[in-house]
């Protein structure tokens, strides 16, 4: 009778608990959301939901076109917008299968980032390793509804394309949870990578409208400076933050040998960012250290020859010093420390960082820097000689 | 499969008077009853009192006869037809008795009874003599057969027994492919011979008991002096002992009354048809019980581990039983937890579920007009419905319903949109993983305690998933099995004890026996000291 | 039917582990990486030490009265109206703790994964559960602990090794960047959570070899000290200190991010499963100790009845206290650790200059 | 939620008071009852508005926790 008793307040119990029980054929899988402006200066919210593989490819009728399905949303918060958008979905908005979170330029020049990232640091179902990238002024809404022909949703493939690069190419790649590391530490500034969609084929009529014709590009870098963005990278420049960040290793980097050109795949990197203090002036050393194999080779170069290899390896030297001398220079210009020079400084000299922490970009320009790069061609592919 | 038929040419009964009920004395005989009545001198007195207790049964046989050439006495046999070897009592009770005996030089019958007295004449191997009417009946109950002399007041209760009986065949329950194949039948006396021969020790020891009130079953406990501690010995003793019932059917009976927790859902006794694995049981130090009409024994302590070991580890190497053990393991697990962690999953953790399998998860129930939690109640439920429909059924047909169950319907159910595919692989994957759960017993439980645990998920996730497992442990770990913890020895941790539960440690490896069973804990000289 | 309930020394170790890490676990990361910063784990490095210093006195305590615990020897030293008031705080505190525990673990299951389902549902199954474990006997408990306990080590592990890989130990610069004040208060606030392994006085004696009690808590103490201060370290590696010190449990975002090869293993709910697991049967072992303490200082012949009613009291004071996680937080960072460091140091060190000096023994 | 201390209260006394009281342990009884006693009023102080203990402690102990942890 004891047991009876207890088991009818556990049965009681257990079943008012089923409140937040939720089927699974109600969720509607979220695996893009983009945020942006609009000409209230609200936020929009654009999210793509990823369709089932029935309701896509279903020909009977009813079946939708595109893999996904848009959202479109706004208000003066992210959840405002979302609220709205919720009240003519069927379905609930399921955010823990984002994949990516596509920031506008517009909005991050004028509102800055921190207030959008609470939302994602707050919410229960958006995970910290979620991606962000930044799309240039008035493309979000193009790139979210842009439909590859892949059958798929854009999210995947965007996730996809991103760990494929990771280990092949170079990249600024960073998800929430750095982001929001780099805005809390002191002395660095934020960069991200950006998305733009470019055409897949070499000519490109601007009249297609179905997007097969085009494809992701998401080699753009976008920098920051307190939170709010203030401008582009250049390839070199992009290519200088990667080697300074460390982060090319299996990128491909070409270099000019006599007219001609020789391909070589970086296997090894080591970057290392070293602050000086002398007599009360601040030098910054970057020394990166390199290993790479050739890829492909135009010239008629004796690869058995050590002063061979030894030459490219000067020319790899000199045109990495030469990108990262082109990133340090923006970052000059612009102002804004995202090579995290101050937070090195901090690391090493903590008290020294105290006293200079709000001058430090009075100090920044002037700041000398000292390049130091050591390459190793440790690998000629499966032959010598071409 | 063969049975011993023995043929019918003693009933010597009068069956003249057709369809007219018998008169029966309606007195009825209890052991209280029966204690008191001494066997008298007078045959005729002592036949009475017998016809008064069981004469009107059909199957008894009474066969009169002289004693001696001269001075005749006059000597009766009584016996239960088909329940006595025919053979035996024509070739070594009756003929030695009415001819044998004269070759020999004797003809009176004082001198007949003298001899039998000595123990010569009859030249049966059991004979006993009891001079109480109570002893007698049990003996004729049991198969032996009975012979009372005139102005003799004691009675020779013969053995020979011979009852129709299942032959030794191949286990049912418990197959294997490499090791002995024999299993136990219904006979006791068979089953004792098959462990015996198996440990020719003195000190194997079979003591029994009669337990059941009316059915006077038989109940044999088997250990060996030295290895088993005699404090098991005793309380598993004392425990049927106190068993107080009218009959005992099974062993799961005996089962049933010495368990330590009634309430549990786990089994704490382990139940083999294999002489083998009794004999393994015996040398672990354990107690077996063999129970006359029931080809299961019970082993005991019974404590978790145990019962989810074969016998057939033993018989392959050992690297291939640790990673069949180790999958078994994860195939209780599965058992146990799978769908109510799919439901948990499903319901309340989707970012558990990697995108694709979501996304499949959700088309795969668009138009499945039940929740989740229904369906898989439904499904388990079917399933569950259809085994008990295999079993039931007789052999032939039982596969036909696993066919129309399992492919007919699973397939109509899926393409009506009844249930959704991932379900049905949740289910069957439950399903086999319980399958391969070696005792019936113990996959009985864990099917049953899939259904709570299923509703817990269903209804708090993961959260109502752990407070259910939880207490599952705990439950667990409060069990004893005779002195036993239930869940020795990984708590309490034994290490040493490990090699045979969690792996299958090379045989030369097991140097001591299970610590908490066994008295004597060295397996091997080596180790003496 | 009363048989003395005895534990050994191995069950002694995974329980302390066990309350040790989980109570810590489950309330103090956050909290600490928000106090002290990137010196979190040089806190808890010196909340270890300390807590080992302490250890010896309890054993020493422990072995100069032999078969008491510290309930039962403050009546000894003190005499009896002294003692027993003393004495007394022990099982409050023992109960403030398991209640706090316990709303704690309310809290986290309710943002993070049943927000909807009413606090008073999530607590009243877990007392339920409690109050089932410990009318089994401490005996049960600590069987369950000893299988618990390794797979929330073994969990950890797991845990540590798969996330190594986004660690930047950059992160962790510059050290003692804000001097050493932080890290003497972090390291106290760290070791009031840590010092509820004082309940090793309570097992001390129904261990089969008391003498062993300080060997028990050294493991259980370095092992757990190991395990807080890699998560905080890896916390702040993956989070950076500022955001992993904004988090209410650094360590479940932590499994957030766990990726095995560039693929996302989300296995973060059932990491937390297991903690919240092992938070409860911790509760347990509180509840245990206050319903002894309770009935050995009124003196009664058994604690089994006790434990409903006390099982009871823990769940009023969780339902009534703490409604809201920045009370609970206020609570575990600003007045929890004061009354830790006055019941675990403060009392026991009483009673041991009170023992030396007045040369009691047991 | 005080109805359901009640109800849990009066299980407990059924459950675990009345063996107490027929085995005539006295002792032990009353220590259940008080124990149940506080809790119930423990129950009804929250339910009144009037602060708990726990609350009584925090506004006490907050001030010097927030000086020494900052």
């Amino acid at each position: 009778m004891k047991k009876i008793m207890v088991l009818f307040i556990v049965m009681t119990y257990t079943l008012m608990g089923c409140s937040d029980s939720i089927e699974t054929e109600q969720l509607g899988i979220v695996t893009l959301m983009g945020v942006g402006l609009d000409e209230n200066k609200d936020i929009t919210v654009v999210i793509q939901e990823k369709l089932l593989e029935n309701q896509v490819t279903g020909t009977g009728g009813g079946g939708s076109t595109t893999p996904f399905l848009l959202y479109k949303g706004s208000g003066r918060t992210i959840s405002e917008a979302l609220q709205k958008m919720a009240t003519d979905a069927h379905h609930r908005f399921y955010f823990s299968h984002i994949k990516i979170i596509i920031l506008d330029e517009v909005l991050l020049r004028t509102n800055g980032i921190k207030d959008i990232l609470d939302f994602y640091e707050r919410n229960q179902e958006v995970r910290l390793s979620t991606w962000l990238l930044i799309s240039p002024k008035g493309k979000l809404e193009k790139i979210i509804s842009t439909d590859l022909g892949y059958n798929t949703d854009t999210g995947t493939i965007l996730e996809e394309i991103i760990t494929l690069e990771k280990n092949n190419s170079f990249y600024n790649y960073n998800n929430i949870s750095t982001v929001t590391e780099i805005l809390n530490t002191s002395g660095r500034e934020l960069f991200a990578s950006g998305i733009n969609t470019v055409c897949k084929h070499l000519e490109c009529k601007s009249s297609d409208k179905n997007g097969a014709n085009e494809k992701f590009d998401l080699r753009d870098t976008a920098v920051f400076k307190d939170t709010k963005m203030i401008g582009w990278l250049s390839t070199e420049e992009r290519r200088g933050l990667s080697l300074i960040t460390g982060t090319v290793k299996g990128g491909e980097m070409t270099i000019p040998i006599k007219n001609k050109a020789l391909s070589l795949r970086v296997t090894k990197i080591k970057s290392k960012i070293e602050p000086e203090i002398e007599k009360g002036k601040v030098h910054i050393n970057i020394n990166v250290d390199l290993t790479s194999r050739i890829l492909e080779s135009q010239t008629k170069l004796d690869f058995t020859d050590e002063n061979t290899i030894k030459m490219i390896e000067q020319i790899q030297i000199k045109e990495i010093k030469k990108d990262i001398t082109a990133i340090l220079k923006k970052s000059r210009e612009l102002k804004s420390d995202f090579l995290g020079f101050g937070n090195y400084v901090n690391m090493r000299y903590p008290l020294f960082w105290r006293k200079m922490k709000n001058e430090w970009y009075s100090y920044y320009p002037d700041i000398k820097v000292n390049i130091n790069v050591h390459s190793k061609i440790e690998n000629t592919g499966k032959v010598h000689n071409a | 499969m063969f049975f011993n038929i023995k043929n019918r040419n003693h009933k010597n009964k009068d069956v003249t008077k057709k369809n007219s009920m018998p008169s029966a004395s309606l007195e009825v005989y209890t052991e209280a009853k029966l204690e008191g009545i001494k066997i008298s001198n007078s045959i005729i007195e002592n036949i009475e009192i017998i016809n008064k207790i069981v004469g009107e049964n059909t199957d008894l046989v009474t066969r009169h006869f002289t004693l001696g050439r001269n001075k005749l006495i006059p000597a009766v046999l009584f016996y239960f037809d088909n329940m006595i070897d025919s053979a035996h009592i024509d070739l070594n009770i009756i003929q030695p008795l009415l001819t044998d005996a004269y070759t020999s030089g004797l003809t009176t019958g004082p001198e007949i009874i003298k001899a039998i007295e000595l123990g010569n004449i009859i030249s049966r191997g059991q004979m006993t003599k009891v001079n109480e009417m109570k002893t007698l009946t049990n003996g004729l109950l049991e198969g032996d057969a009975v012979l009372l002399i005139e102005s003799v007041n004691e009675a020779y209760v013969l053995s020979a027994k011979g009852y129709a009986h299942r032959a030794v065949t191949v286990s049912d329950i418990e197959p294997v492919v490499n090791g002995p194949k024999d299993a136990f039948i219904e006979v006791l006396s068979v089953n004792l011979s098959l462990i015996r021969r198996r440990i020719h020790s003195p000190n194997l020891v079979f003591q029994s008991l009669k337990v059941g009130k009316v059915t006077q079953t038989t109940v044999c406990v088997a250990y060996i002096k030295g290895i088993c501690s005699t404090e098991l010995v005793t309380e598993v003793w004392s425990r049927i002992s106190k068993i107080d019932i009218d009959g005992i059917l099974g062993s799961n009976y005996i089962e049933e009354f010495i368990s330590d927790e009634p309430f549990s859902v786990f089994p704490q006794v382990r139940n083999t048809d294999r002489p083998d694995v009794a004999s393994a049981a015996l040398l672990e130090g354990r107690v077996v019980i063999v129970v006359d009409n029931t080809p299961k024994i019970l082993i005991l302590p019974g404590e978790f581990f145990s019962l989810l070991q074969s016998a057939e580890d033993y018989y392959n190497r050992y690297f291939f039983s640790t990673v069949i053990r180790l999958l078994r393991y994860l195939a209780v697990f599965i058992a146990l937890t799978l769908p109510a962690f799919y439901l948990a999953a499903a319901n309340f953790h989707q970012e558990l579920i990697p995108t694709d399998l979501l996304v499949s998860i959700i088309s795969a129930r668009t138009g499945v007009p039940f929740p989740n939690f229904l369906e898989a109640f439904l499904m388990e439920g079917t399933f569950e419905i259809l085994r008990e429909a295999g079993v039931r059924l007789p052999r032939p047909i039982g596969q036909a319903v696993s066919i129309v169950g399992g492919l007919v319907i699973g397939q109509a159910a899926v393409q009506a949109s009844i249930v959704s595919p991932l379900m049905v692989i949740v289910v069957s994957l439950t399903a086999i993983a319980t399958f391969t759960i070696p005792q019936y017993n113990i996959s009985q439980s864990i099917r049953l305690l899939r259904f709570p645990l299923m509703i817990l998920g269903a209804t708090l996730g993961l959260y109502g998933l752990m407070l259910g497992l939880l207490f599952l442990l705990i439950h667990l770990a409060s069990i004893r099995s005779f002195g036993t913890p239930y869940l020795a020895p990984l708590s309490p941790l034994k290490l040493s004890d490990l090699k045979d539960t969690v792996i299958r440690a090379p045989l030369w490896v097991h140097i001591k026996r299970p610590s908490e069973i066994a008295r004597n804990k060295n397996r091997m000289d080596s180790n003496k000291n | 039917m009363l048989k003395k309930e005895i534990i050994s020394t191995n069950q002694f170790v995974w329980m302390l582990f066990m309350i040790i890490t989980s109570i810590t676990v489950l309330e103090i990361p956050g909290l600490l990486i928000h106090s002290v910063g990137r010196d979190a784990w040089l806190a808890v490095m010196l909340a270890w030490f300390f807590d080992v210093l302490l250890a010896i006195v309890y054993a020493y305590m422990g072995l100069r009265f032999p078969g008491q615990n510290f309930i039962q020897y403050s009546v000894t030293i003190l005499g009896k109206p002294f003692g027993r008031v003393l004495g007394l705080m022990f099982p409050l505190f023992f109960l403030l703790a398991a209640s706090n525990l316990m709303k704690a673990i309310g809290i986290l299951l309710s943002t993070m994964i049943l927000p909807k389902t009413p606090m008073i549902v999530i607590l009243t199954l877990g007392y339920l559960l409690i109050a089932y474990a410990l009318k089994k006997g401490i005996e049960v408990v600590a069987r369950v602990s000893e299988i618990l306990s390794p797979i929330y080590l073994i969990s950890f592990i797991l845990l540590f090794i798969t996330i190594i890989p986004s660690v930047k130990m950059d992160s962790l610069k510059p050290q003692l960047a804000e001097g050493f004040y932080p890290i003497i208060s972090g390291s106290l606030l760290i070791w009031s959570f840590i010092g509820i392994c004082i309940m090793m006085a309570m097992y001390i004696p129904i261990s089969n070899s008391p003498s062993d009690g300080f060997k028990a808590k050294f493991i259980a103490v370095s092992l757990g000290a190991f395990v807080i201060s890699i998560l905080v370290t890896f916390s702040i590696g993956v989070f950076g200190s500022e955001q992993a010190g904004n988090m209410i449990n650094p360590g479940l975002q932590l499994v957030r991010v766990v990726s095995i090869r560039n693929i996302n293993v989300r296995l973060d709910a059932i990491w937390f499963i297991i903690a919240i697991g092992a938070g409860i049967l911790t509760s347990a072992n509180l509840i245990w100790a206050s319903s002894l303490g309770i009935s050995q200082i009124v003196g009664l012949s058994t604690h089994k009845a006790m434990i409903y009613p006390v099982t009871l009291l823990a769940f009023v004071i969780s339902m009534t206290s703490f409604h809201s996680s920045r009370e609970l937080l206020n609570f575990s960072l600003y007045v929890f650790p004061l009354i830790g460091v006055f019941v675990e140091i403060g009392l026991e060190m009483f009673l041991f200059i009170m023992a030396l000096f007045l040369k009691k023994r047991g | 939620m005080f109805l359901m201390l009640i109800i849990i209260s009066v299980i407990i006394i059924l459950v675990e008071g009345l063996p107490l009281a027929r085995k005539k342990q006295r002792k032990e009884f009353y220590t259940l009852i008080s124990l149940l006693t506080i809790a119930l009023t423990l129950g009804l102080v929250q339910q009144i508005g009037i602060p708990t203990p726990i609350e009584l402690l925090e506004d006490l102990l907050y001030p010097f926790g927030k000086a020494i942890f900052r």
